[in-house]
């Protein structure tokens, strides 16, 4: 592992709740580490678990979807949704070989900057543990 | 030159790895693919792997260049060609295949220079049958058990063990290389070896010639016989996939940002869109047309291009279809409506 | 080098044919060699790089030191590409390919150019040909239509230049017009056979839509054209166009090394599929 | 089974003197021992050519979908069906791309398919007949009879199966015979690939993608792949590119799989079809075992009116919380 790799995280991030926090963090100036790349959606339902596969794909060290919490959808139900799915798709992609800690579903409310700023710590801390990931990553 | 081995091939594919890049038929899972070796005998009564040799000489996808810049200040570079292999144990049909295959590809007005050179470089040491397996039928398109076409070395089963025979300058200098795992073939007679295999039986061959089968191909090509056929073909790429013979590609383009490579492919006639043009006109639009243009191609439109069938009769697209639309079942019917 | 890798080249000039610009000819020269050089009727393989290729006739007529010209319809995902490509963007160029007409047999003869839309493209390749050597031919007929008047293509030589050139006559038609069209207004097939060519020693040539195509044969046979004398292009998915992908073969003919131009009487002891 | 091919050809015919059955999809004779083939029977002279024996289990309900499309609408579609079929039915009807008034099925009590390959292994050759019993297979080949146990030569698929007897059907062959539990075992593979590292998981799924050729013979075959047009084909945004690549393998094998989460019926006509023995199997039924697990759906292959994936519940766990294979 060269010295100076950082790991690559791409976050999908729900508009309304989630992307919201991680701008509260921004403006409160809460530190944590610029390895998130954050892709801002309508609901964190409009993930599709092949967007996780890509991600890996293209060069993500670790995905993150986070959304509303249950109970706060903008869109009432889609997070309800979004936990099913994922709830399956997060054991499939482990199932293939994916380490847990390198994608993970997290609840974040536009409140929750801190929140949001300590997933990204913790998730940077722990995929640096494992290293670059290689799986399922094209070599074009 | 001819040499011998006594019981097993181990030891020469021990030697012959120690040089080359050694591909063989190994066991996977249970399956026996054609691969790079790992140092095992060669499977038990294998007939023909599930995967024909020819990825060795046309790989399912490869790059063939890199670009950088899309509309401007573009840069290519083609992509160059991987080193020299020895593919072992091909079984003859396979290895007649890979010369049939050169036919096309290897033609003298746009030769594939990725595929002549692979080919050039590659060493093909085939295994003749001394056993013909269930779909077996390759005396029946013109080869045969003992054929050496498209081979370098030639190993003919014995009751001791194999007698071997450098077919071309390049299979000399292999066995060369590999003497100390061999034994001069004293006494031993190659002819008769490989006569035993050119006598096995081979029920399917016997019954079913595609002689003559398409000589009045207007009356073939409008056959019914088709729609019978098709009508249970599922439109998957199976057949195409595992023929040693089937060479259809295409190409495409991949982009990442300003870069990207340009790939060829495998692809299958029996696909949907495989002639989808532009605007949705299909000129093969059914599992019927596409069937007929199948066997067509193999029994008639090959043949006279090419003056040969366009099949060597391993019978992997009769063991590997779902719904058993056999090369010969169709030959039979055709058989009948000529 | 591999017959699969193409040149590249350099746009250099970009023309829209029709009114609505679905049609443009584009200029291109290849950046490190000479246009290679080509007979009327042979396509090339375009490029856009990350998009794909796909064949495309050449619309120009061989001149050293030329351009290459090709005119090209948006109809697909390269030809998208091509169409938002802008002067001075690289594109590949492989070629040329395929067979051509045979325009040393028919020195001497008639020739009966019948042109669909974007199907003249192939044609001027051959019409300039023809009016180059213009002493080489008998008299040059044209008919072409288009569904509207906004839908010409070639304007400049339609109405300027090829009927000043002696012992030619361009005959226009379209499908449907507006107040802006004085001239004929009919299918290209009905306007063929009120138009009335004599069958002798003339050759028919026609590129078009395949609905236009299988109509003009029909009135070129009821006006007495001989098969082996009615002169088509096919068009069809190809890859590799050098004869080895396999994917363009109707019958044991690939079009796109025995074709694209194929006589009426080739075509018909071929199957039906393209 | 002998008896069932009487009664199915009886069927068969009266379905066709009523005049309402267009097309009659079942078996019939192969070109090669102990391997029939679908047939399309669309006369009622025709029904004699009609098998149903111990061989006949290639897997029939995808064709409807075609069938469907070509028919005149008040024409109704016959179909043989086993267990697996019969849920295969099932998926097509709840997805509605078949309606159960189109249909006339005829269902047949199951007691497994034979492998012939397995019986080759055994006999020394192709058998020429089989018969299934209750707990063995009586194998007839040219010059003898072999007694062999059920395990040994019955398709993998058919060893699993809790299914036996379709659970719609107009008209019943046989005896209907009771649903498992056979599949106490049923998950035995998906276990024991939880059990091992991520690296070497991820190193099997490699090994095994790496032999796909991607005919797409798994796709075409299963019932519950139903798209017009599949997302493994679009172009714009292009899902799956077309390289083979281990990245793109992946790509491929985890979409297909997870396009059919929660509406796969366990039919195993994948991983039948299969030329190169990618154990397809165990990645579908690591969705089953997993939907059943958090969504508490008993028998999670079974279709019903709702979709695991369609709907959820205020109280549903969060999945991603602990290792694969713990609830």
């Amino acid at each position: 592992m060269s010295v100076d790799w950082k790991p690559k995280i791409v976050g999908f991030a729900c508009r309304w709740c989630a992307y919201a926090g991680a701008d509260l963090a921004g403006t409160s100036r809460m530190k944590y580490p610029p390895s998130i790349r954050l892709v801002r959606i309508p609901c964190s339902c409009r993930v599709d678990p092949s967007f996780v596969v890509r991600a890996f794909q293209r060069g993500a060290d670790g995905v993150l979807v986070a959304g509303c919490h249950p109970g706060d959808c903008h869109y009432t139900t889609g997070n309800y949704l979004t936990r099913r799915r994922f709830s399956l798709a997060k054991r499939f992609i482990q199932y293939m070989g994916i380490e847990p800690e390198r994608f993970r579903v997290e609840w974040v409310s536009a409140a929750e900057g801190g929140r949001f700023a300590g997933l990204v710590e913790e998730m940077t801390e722990d995929i640096r543990k494992l290293g670059p990931n290689r799986k399922m990553r094209e070599r074009l | 030159m001819k040499m011998a081995a006594a019981g097993s091939l181990l030891p020469l594919m021990e030697a012959l790895s120690e040089s080359n890049d050694l591909w063989a038929p190994i066991v996977e899972d249970g399956q026996v693919v054609f691969g790079r070796w790992k140092g095992e005998s060669l499977p038990d009564n294998y007939r023909v792997t599930d995967n024909s040799p020819k990825e060795l000489l046309l790989p399912q996808t490869e790059s063939l260049m890199r670009f950088e810049g899309v509309y401007d200040q573009l840069d290519i570079k083609e992509e160059p060609i991987e080193g020299p292999k020895v593919a072992f144990g091909v079984r003859p049909c396979d290895a007649a295949a890979l010369d049939l295959i050169a036919e096309v590809l290897g033609s003298d007005d746009y030769p594939d220079e990725r595929f002549g050179q692979r080919k050039d470089s590659t060493t093909v040491v085939t295994l003749a049958c001394d056993e013909a397996g269930e779909h077996c039928f390759c005396r029946a398109v013109g080869g045969s058990p003992a054929s050496d076409r498209g081979s370098d070395i030639m190993i003919y089963p014995t009751d001791e063990g194999y007698l071997l025979r450098a077919v071309t300058g390049a299979g000399q200098d292999i066995l060369r290389q590999c003497e100390s795992a061999l034994d001069p073939a004293e006494g031993g007679d190659v002819e008769s070896a490989a006569a035993d295999c050119e006598d096995i039986e081979m029920p399917l061959a016997e019954e079913i010639s595609p002689d003559g089968v398409t000589e009045d191909w207007h009356r073939v090509f409008e056959s019914p016989i088709w729609e019978q056929l098709a009508g249970r073909c599922r439109s998957c790429g199976i057949c195409g996939y595992v023929c040693p013979t089937c060479y259809c590609f295409a190409l495409f383009d991949d982009l990442r940002g300003n870069s990207g490579v340009r790939f060829r492919g495998w692809d299958s006639c029996q696909f949907e869109d495989y002639l989808l043009m532009a605007g949705d006109h299909n000129p093969r639009p059914t599992e019927t047309e596409r069937t007929r243009q199948r066997f067509m191609h193999k029994l008639h439109y090959f043949v006279s291009r090419w003056g040969e069938y366009g099949c060597v009769g391993c019978g992997r697209c009769a063991d590997k279809c779902p719904v058993g639309i056999h090369m010969l079942a169709a030959i039979k019917e055709l058989e009948e409506v000529v | 080098m591999d017959p699969l890798v193409p040149e590249v080249a350099t746009i250099r000039k970009i023309t829209p044919e029709t009114a609505s610009a679905d049609v443009k000819t584009f200029e291109v020269q290849p950046d490190e060699s000479e246009v290679f050089s080509y007979e009327p009727g042979q396509y090339a393989m375009l490029s856009v790089f990350g998009v794909g290729e796909c064949p495309v006739s050449i619309t120009s007529t061989y001149e050293p030191g030329a351009p290459l010209e090709f005119s090209i319809k948006e109809v697909g995902r390269v030809t998208g590409a091509l169409h938002e490509a802008q002067v001075g963007h690289k594109i590949g160029v492989r070629g040329p390919y395929g067979n051509h007409f045979p325009v040393k047999q028919w020195q001497g003869r008639r020739l009966l150019f019948i042109g669909g839309g974007i199907g003249l493209a192939p044609l001027r390749s051959l019409i300039n040909y023809c009016v180059r050597s213009r002493e080489n031919f008998g008299e040059l007929q044209l008919v072409y239509g288009a569904r509207s008047p906004k839908d010409l293509c070639f304007k400049e030589e339609l109405f300027d230049n090829w009927p000043e050139v002696s012992g030619m006559q361009v005959h226009l038609t379209v499908d449907a017009a507006g107040d802006d069209w004085d001239g004929e207004v009919a299918l290209v097939p009905d306007f063929l056979e009120e138009l009335s060519f004599s069958p002798d020693d003339t050759i028919a040539v026609t590129c078009g839509p395949p609905i236009m195509i299988r109509f003009t044969i029909e009135a070129l046979k009821r006006m007495g054209f001989a098969d082996h004398k009615i002169v088509t292009t096919l068009e069809i998915k190809m890859q590799c166009g050098v004869g080895n992908c396999g994917r363009c073969n109707i019958g044991d003919k690939y079009v796109c090394v025995d074709g694209p131009v194929f006589t009426y009487q080739e075509l018909s002891s071929l199957p039906q599929e393209y | 089974m002998r008896q069932l091919q009487k009664q199915l050809r009886q069927e068969a015919e009266d379905a066709f003197a009523d005049g309402h059955v267009e097309v009659f999809i079942g078996y019939q004779e192969g070109f090669e021992r102990a391997r029939p083939v679908p047939v399309f029977v669309r006369d009622r002279e025709s029904v004699q050519e009609m098998v149903l024996n111990e061989f006949s289990g290639v897997s029939l309900s995808k064709y409807l979908l075609r069938e469907a499309e070509r028919a005149q609408e008040d024409a109704s579609i016959g179909i043989v069906a086993r267990g697996c079929d019969g849920l295969g039915i099932e998926r097509l009807l709840y997805d509605q791309c078949i309606s159960r008034e189109q249909l006339y099925i005829v269902g047949v009590g199951c007691p497994g398919v034979v492998d012939p390959e397995k019986a080759a292994q055994l006999c020394g050759e192709i058998p020429v007949a089989a018969e299934v019993e209750k707990q063995q297979v009586v194998l007839q080949t040219s010059s003898e009879e072999l007694t062999v146990a059920k395990e040994e030569v019955l398709r993998d698929k058919c060893l699993k199966c809790d299914d036996p007897t379709p659970r719609i059907y107009d008209a019943l062959l046989g005896e209907e015979i009771q649903r498992g539990p056979v599949r106490q075992n049923r998950f035995d593979g998906v276990e024991q690939l939880e059990a091992v590292s991520d690296d070497e998981r991820y190193e099997f799924w490699v090994r095994q993608f790496d032999r796909c050729l991607r005919c797409f013979a798994c796709r075409n075959v299963c019932p519950a792949c139903s798209c017009v047009t599949c997302s493994l084909e679009e172009e714009e945004p292009q899902w799956l590119k077309r390289s083979t690549s281990s990245s793109e393998q992946f790509m491929f094998h985890f979409t297909r799989a997870y396009h059919v989460a929660g509406r796969c019926v366990s039919c195993g006509a994948c991983e039948e079809v299969c030329p190169v023995g990618v154990p397809l199997m165990l990645l579908n039924e690591k969705l089953l075992k997993d939907v059943g697990e958090l969504f508490e759906e008993p028998s999670p292959h079974l279709p019903s009116e709702t979709e695991p994936l369609g709907e959820f519940s205020y109280d549903d766990p969060e999945g991603w919380r602990g290792e694969a294979g713990q609830s």
